[in-house]
């Protein structure tokens, strides 16, 4: 049984992957800071360090074409994606917060339509998972049910033990493909002692509580007190593995142009205006509300699941401060 | 985008951000309780242990939250302006304000958004604040300090109502930014060109930039604008650079140098390099540079007949 | 101001080589857009073409009122869009049709040539000019001398790049993406 | 989905020439919302404008462009046409194919690529065009003239005749211009005063003519039909109601010596002077840089002598303010001096000539004053040195025109004849007298032009020498001229008395300041610019403004006066309807979008943005945005290149349409 891969193997087995045709794609170096990038050799692989953005993007782009429209001559040809071209890819490194999103995201995905740009590309990635040693006051995985060593969401996922090894536990079928696939860089040793995980500090919380209090509550002063210094940025979706909000747009021209679909964030003002000018969540506390209600409450009516990993990206990130984590905490003080 | 290499001694006592929190409430109390004014923005803590967010106190027992501490990052004035119609403006409000955020106010100020006799200036005798990517918990120090406050000449605000603590001892830190445009300058185009591509190709169009600015209160946003469409909305590198170049140059003679957008960036793109290059630049052709007292009309809003033009054939 | 009697001796030698020497053919034929004022450079183009001057085909003309109209975005749009090379005219400070609409622009456009050079255009490209109603030559030799000029520079990649690069995670990686890439001018 | 008709003129061969129409024609066809293309011989002819009506409404088409020549030469007509088949004339663009593509590119290939490229970006921008309807302003029917020439006092008097006040404006204390310093004129040797006068004298009489003279325009506002001009009404330290002009001050002025420039300084004149007998208002003017009392506070005496009471040391320059509808520009010209460069001008002076320097080298309207009865030797023509009659006359002519190298490449028209003028005038004064003109051609085009300057050589026994003089030096009292005669290709040398100058007419000095308050365009000698060459000769681009006389360029009296009539015209055409139509190419706020920043009113030049409160039903200020007034917006668009929402616009070139045509590149 093949358990283990050292730090060098693992690095060389992503040499093997992208020689092989894989898209891999992992914790890289971009500047100063680090992003889940296509990696071109496990040299670049980075480890221990949380991305500035989430791995969603490995499923769901920042931004991609669905169609492409010419007019010539008066008759409109629309050619769709060719989805058989993209590429089969690998994630590695992905943490558990990050791992764990697509696992929730494939409901919405895959609910009434099936998107088959998110499908396609979930079906080509194997995921492989690495559990969290190092974490700030920011993360709260632990609040929300996932913790530093949540497999959940992994194709295969790895322990860091001492003396650069990883033990690895092949979570499916997919991960056991590859597995077996490149047995070669793996061994079957048990490895060192497991290395000391991060441990977030924040108590689990009571997401049933919140999500009723969040159903009693929708026309609270509250959201107006925590909301009303938000800026309405999307920095927060942006960054959060787990926010899916797309937007469509054509551009180009009448003549020629091309489809796309990009990310949105509720936190925008033109997220919900309409095309007569009326806006449903005129002001800011309304879409911050929108946001809580969507991560805690909608989706877990229709789901089953909360959506948000802890990973704490948006406290880091919003530029005036907001901590959801806090506005939780705020929650809970809140008899029902 | 903090030199790690910097000296991470604290810059000032902790005894300056007490007083100063202490000044901040007692002003706000008076001005609150006279009812001189309806609220008061300012920071608040926050959960993570040093923490700072901005709030909007209306009432009086709530006056004790007030705080300032090296997280007071926030340009307040943002709150003051249309693009935030949740905050009430009615009456006169008391808002705390840097010195950097002083000169936002008076560009607001000019740009008739604002109306001096409406405000009630706090304002800070401010040693500098933390960069982006601090851990809210560390101290002020050269290696936590904005870039923007390295160059800082408006550590003492001017024609505010009250001024909120006395300035500390500072050091002379060295000039971060200005070397790094100078060392642009100093690229040849495509070298700036690469060098930009780079930085906006990671932009994620999440708008934290524009939505941060002050000067940003448009009702809509040109790159909003579908019809025409001046600049794409997708996230990719054509439109991020058109955005980028529209957004420069609308801020351009306005700019405040508060250098929220280059803080607020959850992809540490150095916006306020362009911001800094384009006051510099108007700076050097018309003589105007944003300041703590209202203009009439910033230098694009005006014209000598006499301007250079020795770049027109 | 130049008076037209210098221009036409100046331009003597560029029209000989149009309507005389052998026309020369080139690799690479830039396109030029130039955004000029009605009043004065565009009745200036207007006078070029009465006064049969000849001038390079490459530009493309497009009439505002006034140059003060003429918002950067358009230069943007335009290089986007393909242009090799820019042209802005309209009348000499003092000669505004609406009084100060030039001056204005004159502002405008200090400022924006400058934040294109710190992003790393390379201004060769940009060419800013007054020409009056009353200056065909002047017309012929400003868009004579950008076309050469951006012609020996050749084509404009950046922009054009960009317009067909996507975010990695978007991106198809194909080979004819890569071909599509590669066939840019 | 866009109805789009495409016509393609060949304008004769101008066109067709260079381009291939009939392929730029299929191209056409082939564009998106294109419904309609074809091509035709002459497009603004009779059956060219109906192939277009007719396609109009047999295609049902919401949109045209016409590829022919320039939109300045036929937009219009175009326009019209389609409207007179039911289209918004404002849908109706033009694709210049001609000025800007046939006829400045010979390769057919590239002119054909050209065309077409043309075509689709205007096809782009027509898509984006919408209905306009015309803006109707209220007209004042008040007119301004400013100058107080022959030409000022023509276009005044037609006018006025018609029943329409006349605000007349003149810088000097009296009218009359250049055509009262004349002493006879060209061709029919009639005393310039004698014909004058009257004129002046009906000017100050006519009940519908206000005279501000010794008056200058401070600054103008407004636009066609309502201009509201300030006049700055210099102080004459003399009421003109009180005084009689029974002329005891000047007589009694003790100061008597100053020289006179109606006169070319020849003559003196008082401090408290009218420039000449005949002037009107017959009203003295106190030169205060003369006077002794304005110098040092003392004398007085034209006060104490002055019977009503007139004299008024306290005045000062006052302002007026006129209410006008039409303004006629008649500023005139004046003399090129080639003693001295003008300051910032490009032309180059005339050392060679010694002007400035020989006291008996003089320019032609020096010679007018000295062969004028009224002028400063009576009529007798002496020369300004020694008083002695100049037996030998040497007339130079095209000094400054038409020499490029000095910076003046035009002809000033007036010089060939009134130079014959001269020579018969000396002739006839002084007999045994011999005038001799260098020159290089005779332009006289004119009736009865060329036969009076046969007459000045063949009976008046002037001797013209084909060619340039080089130098000129005194030697004693003789001004010897060296020259060549082209003609015998021999070096000349004459011995003078006095020799004189044909300078070029120029525009008035400051001609550039006062178009810039009136908002007209001036070419590069600073003559004000027509709106047309041919076909408006008379008016101006800007709306409401109108040309008489030299200000526009060279012109002799007759020129100047029909000029002037047809300026009057103009302006009589304008006021016979009560409201004008303007074009609707004005700027608009969108009051949603608008924040109120007025960066827009920061830079409109026209004073037209206004602040507009927006009230819900209850009477609550919802908020404050920009308003332009569509009556005061000349239609610039610099406002909306400045609004950083876009949230004002211009029509007839909105963002949308300008993008159009720019993604159509």
């Amino acid at each position: 049984m093949p358990n283990t891969i050292t730090e060098q193997n693992l690095r060389a087995l992503i040499d093997t992957l992208v020689k092989d045709g894989s898209r891999v794609v992992g914790p890289k170096a971009a500047g100063d800071m680090t992003l889940y990038e296509p990696l071109a050799g496990g040299t670049e692989l980075v480890l221990g360090v949380l991305p500035r953005r989430s791995a969603k993007e490995t499923f769901f782009p920042l931004c991609e074409d669905i169609l492409s429209y010419q007019k010539m001559e008066g008759k409109m040809t629309v050619e769709d994606i060719d989805l058989s071209r993209l590429p089969s890819t690998v994630l590695i490194g992905a943490l558990p917060c990050d791992a764990a999103a697509p696992g929730i995201l494939d409901a919405v995905f895959s609910w009434d339509y099936q998107d088959e740009f998110y499908l396609e590309r979930r079906k080509k990635t194997t995921i492989i998972g690495l559990a969290c040693t190092k974490s700030d006051d920011a993360c709260f995985c632990t609040a929300v049910g996932y913790s530093p060593a949540e497999s959940r969401g992994s194709d295969i996922f790895l322990l860091p033990l001492e003396g650069g090894r990883y033990r690895c536990q092949i979570i499916s079928d997919k991960g056991n493909l590859l597995v077996e696939r490149y047995k070669s860089f793996f061994t079957d040793e048990e490895g060192g002692n497991a290395l000391p995980l991060s441990q977030p500090s924040m108590e689990k919380l009571d997401l049933q509580k919140i999500r009723e209090w969040l159903e009693n509550n929708f026309e609270s002063d509250f959201w107006k007190e925590i909301a009303e210094r938000c800026v309405g940025c999307g920095a927060c979706a942006f960054i959060c593995p787990a926010c899916h909000c797309f937007d469509i747009n054509d551009e180009g021209s009448e003549g020629k142009g091309v489809r796309r679909k990009h990310w949105d964030a509720c936190g925008f003002s033109k997220f919900t205006n309409h095309a007569s000018g009326h806006n449903p969540r005129d002001v800011q506390p309304q879409r911050y509300r929108n946001r809580i209600m969507h991560k805690f409450k909608y989706y877990d009516d229709k789901f089953g699941q909360t959506l948000c990993t802890g990973c704490g990206r948006c406290v880091r990130a919003c530029p005036v401060g907001i901590d959801i984590a806090a506005v939780l905490q705020e929650i809970m003080k809140y008899e029902l | 985008m903090n030199n790690t290499k910097e000296n991470t001694t604290p810059l000032v006592d902790n005894s300056y951000y007490e007083a100063v929190t202490t000044a901040i409430r007692s002003e706000a109390r008076r001005v609150m309780e006279s009812g001189e004014v309806s609220a008061v923005i300012g920071y608040k803590s926050g959960r993570r242990k040093g923490s700072a967010q901005p709030v909007i106190i209306s009432d009086v027992s709530r006056i004790d939250e007030l705080v300032f501490a090296p997280t007071c990052t926030n340009n307040l004035s943002l709150y003051l302006t249309k693009a935030k119609k949740e905050v009430s403006k009615k009456g006169k409000i008391a808002i705390v304000a840097k010195g950097c955020d002083l000169k936002a106010l008076a560009g607001l100020m000019s740009e008739s958004q604002l109306k001096r006799e409406n405000l009630h200036l706090i304002g800070i005798s401010c040693a500098g604040v933390h960069g982006s990517n601090v851990k809210p918990s560390e101290a002020l120090s050269a290696a936590t300090i904005a870039r923007k406050c390295r160059e800082c000449t408006v550590h003492v605000p001017e024609g505010v109502d009250c001024i909120a603590g006395t300035l500390p001892q500072l050091e002379q830190l060295s000039a971060l930014e200005s070397a790094e445009l100078e060392r642009l300058e100093a690229m040849s185009p495509a070298g700036r060109w690469a060098f930009w591509k780079e930085q906006f190709s990671r932009c994620i169009r999440c708008m934290a930039c524009r939505q941060v600015c002050p000067f940003c209160y448009c009702e809509q946003c040109l790159c909003d604008r579908n019809r025409p469409q001046g600049v794409e909305t997708t996230p990719r590198p054509a439109g991020n650079m058109g955005w980028h170049i529209v957004r420069a140059m609308h801020l351009a003679g306005r700019c405040a140098g508060c250098a929220e957008c280059e803080r607020s960036c959850p992809m540490d793109i150095p916006l306020n390099l362009l911001n800094r290059k384009m006051a510099n630049e108007l700076k050097e052709l018309y003589g105007q540079e944003a300041g703590m007292q209202p203009q009439e009309k910033g230098p694009l809003a005006t014209y000598k007949e006499d301007d250079d033009e020795s770049f027109i054939k | 101001m130049i008076g037209p009697i210098g221009l036409i001796r100046r331009i003597g030698p560029i029209k000989e080589m149009i309507m005389h020497a052998e026309k020369l053919k080139h690799d690479f034929e830039p396109k030029l857009v130039a955004f000029v004022c009605t009043w004065c450079t565009y009745a200036g183009a207007d006078l070029a073409g009465t006064s049969r001057m000849q001038y390079p085909s490459n530009v493309r003309v497009l009439k505002f009122p006034c140059t003060g109209r003429i918002d950067p975005v358009f230069i943007l749009r335009a290089f986007q869009k393909g242009a090799d090379g820019i042209l802005v005219s309209g009348c000499h400070p003092g000669d505004c049709h609406y009084m100060a609409g030039n001056f204005h622009a004159r502002r405008r456009f200090a400022t924006f040539r400058k934040l294109l050079e710190f992003i790393g255009v390379d201004l060769e490209r940009l060419q800013f000019s007054w020409v009056s109603a009353a200056e065909g030559g002047k017309w012929v030799e400003v868009v004579t001398e950008l076309t050469e000029r951006v012609r020996s520079m050749g084509p404009m990649h950046e922009f054009k790049e960009l317009e067909l690069e996507e975010c990695w995670s978007g991106k198809l990686d194909t080979a004819e993406l890569k071909e599509a890439y590669e066939a840019i001018p | 989905m866009s109805r789009i008709g495409v016509f393609i003129c060949h304008c004769g061969e101008n066109i067709s020439r260079t381009v291939d129409v009939e392929r730029v024609a299929k191209a056409a066809e082939k564009i998106s919302g294109v419904a309609y293309a074809c091509e035709y011989k002459y497009m603004c002819s009779d059956p060219g404008q109906n192939l277009l009506k007719k396609a109009v409404i047999d295609q049902n088409l919401d949109g045209i462009v016409v590829a022919a020549c320039s939109p300045r030469m036929h937009e219009k007509t175009f326009r019209k046409a389609a409207q007179s088949a039911g289209l918004n004339p404002y849908l109706v663009e033009m694709a210049n194919i001609r000025e800007h593509c046939s006829w400045v590119h010979e390769d057919r290939e590239e002119a054909t690529t050209k065309a077409t490229e043309i075509v689709t970006m205007l096809v782009e921008r027509v898509k984006m065009n919408k209905k306009l309807q015309p803006i109707t302003v209220p007209v004042t029917k008040r007119a301004l003239v400013i100058g107080g020439g022959i030409a000022g006092i023509q276009a005044a008097l037609d006018i006025a005749d018609c029943g329409h006040h006349v605000v007349l404006v003149e810088r000097e204390p009296s009218i009359g211009g250049h055509m009262a310093q004349l002493s006879e004129t060209f061709p029919t040797l009639d005393c310039s005063q004698c014909i004058m006068t009257p004129k002046m004298v009906d000017v100050a009489n006519h009940p519908n003519i206000t005279l501000h003279t010794y008056s200058e325009i401070e600054n103008v506002d407004g636009y066609i039909g309502n201009f509201q001009v300030t006049i700055k009404k210099k102080a004459r330290s003399v009421d003109m109601d009180k005084c009689t002009g029974c002329g005891v001050c000047m007589a009694k002025c003790p100061q008597k010596k100053i020289p006179n420039s109606f006169d070319k300084d020849l003559g003196m004149r008082p401090a408290i002077y009218v420039p000449f007998p005949q002037a009107v208002p017959n009203t003295p003017v106190i030169d205060r840089e003369n006077c002794t009392y304005f110098k040092s506070g003392k004398c007085g005496v034209c006060q104490k002598v002055c019977g009503p009471g007139a004299v008024d040391y306290t005045q000062e320059d006052q302002l007026v303010v006129e209410d006008i509808g039409a303004i006629v520009v008649a500023t005139g010209f004046e003399l090129y001096s080639i003693g001295e460069k003008p300051k910032g001008s490009a032309i180059k002076g005339y050392g060679e000539f010694g002007h400035g320097k020989i006291p008996d080298v003089i320019d032609g309207m020096t010679f007018e004053r000295l062969a004028s009865a009224s002028g400063p030797t009576g009529g007798k023509i002496l020369r300004p040195s020694d008083g002695k009659e100049p037996q030998q006359v040497v007339f130079l002519q095209c000094v400054g025109s038409r020499a490029r190298e000095k910076g003046i490449s035009y002809c000033s028209k007036i010089c060939c004849m009134y130079t014959a003028k001269h020579t018969m005038l000396y002739h006839h004064k002084v007999h045994d007298g011999q005038a001799y003109v260098f020159f290089m051609d005779a332009r006289t085009p004119g009736k009865g032009y060329d036969e009076f300057w046969r007459r000045s050589i063949e009976d008046e026994n002037a001797v013209y020498i084909r060619g340039a003089v080089s130098r000129l030096y005194q030697k004693g009292d003789k001004i010897v001229v060296m020259g060549s005669d082209i003609a015998l290709g021999i070096q000349v040398e004459i011995e003078a008395d006095m020799v004189v100058l044909a300078t070029a007419v120029q525009p008035r000095q400051g001609a550039d300041l006062l178009a810039q308050k009136l908002g007209i365009s001036y070419d590069m000698y600073n003559f004000y610019s027509e709106a047309h060459a041919k076909l408006r000769p008379v008016e101006c681009a800007t709306a409401g403004v109108y040309l008489a006389g030299a200000c526009q360029g060279p012109k002799d009296i007759p020129d100047s006066v029909s000029q002037a009539s047809a300026a009057a015209a103009k302006v009589m055409t304008l006021f016979a309807k009560d409201e004008l139509e303007r074009e609707p190419i004005v700027a608009k706020v969108n009051d949603k979008n608008c924040v109120a920043c007025f960066y827009c009113k920061k830079v409109c030049p026209y004073g037209a943005v206004e602040e507009k409160e927006i009230r819900d039903r209850q009477g609550n200020l919802i908020k404050v945005v920009a308003w332009v007034n569509p009556g005061v917006c000349g239609g610039c668009g610099t406002c909306q290149a400045s609004c950083p929402s876009k949230s004002v616009e211009l029509d007839g070139y909105t963002d949308e349409q300008i993008m159009a045509q720019i993604e159509a590149l």
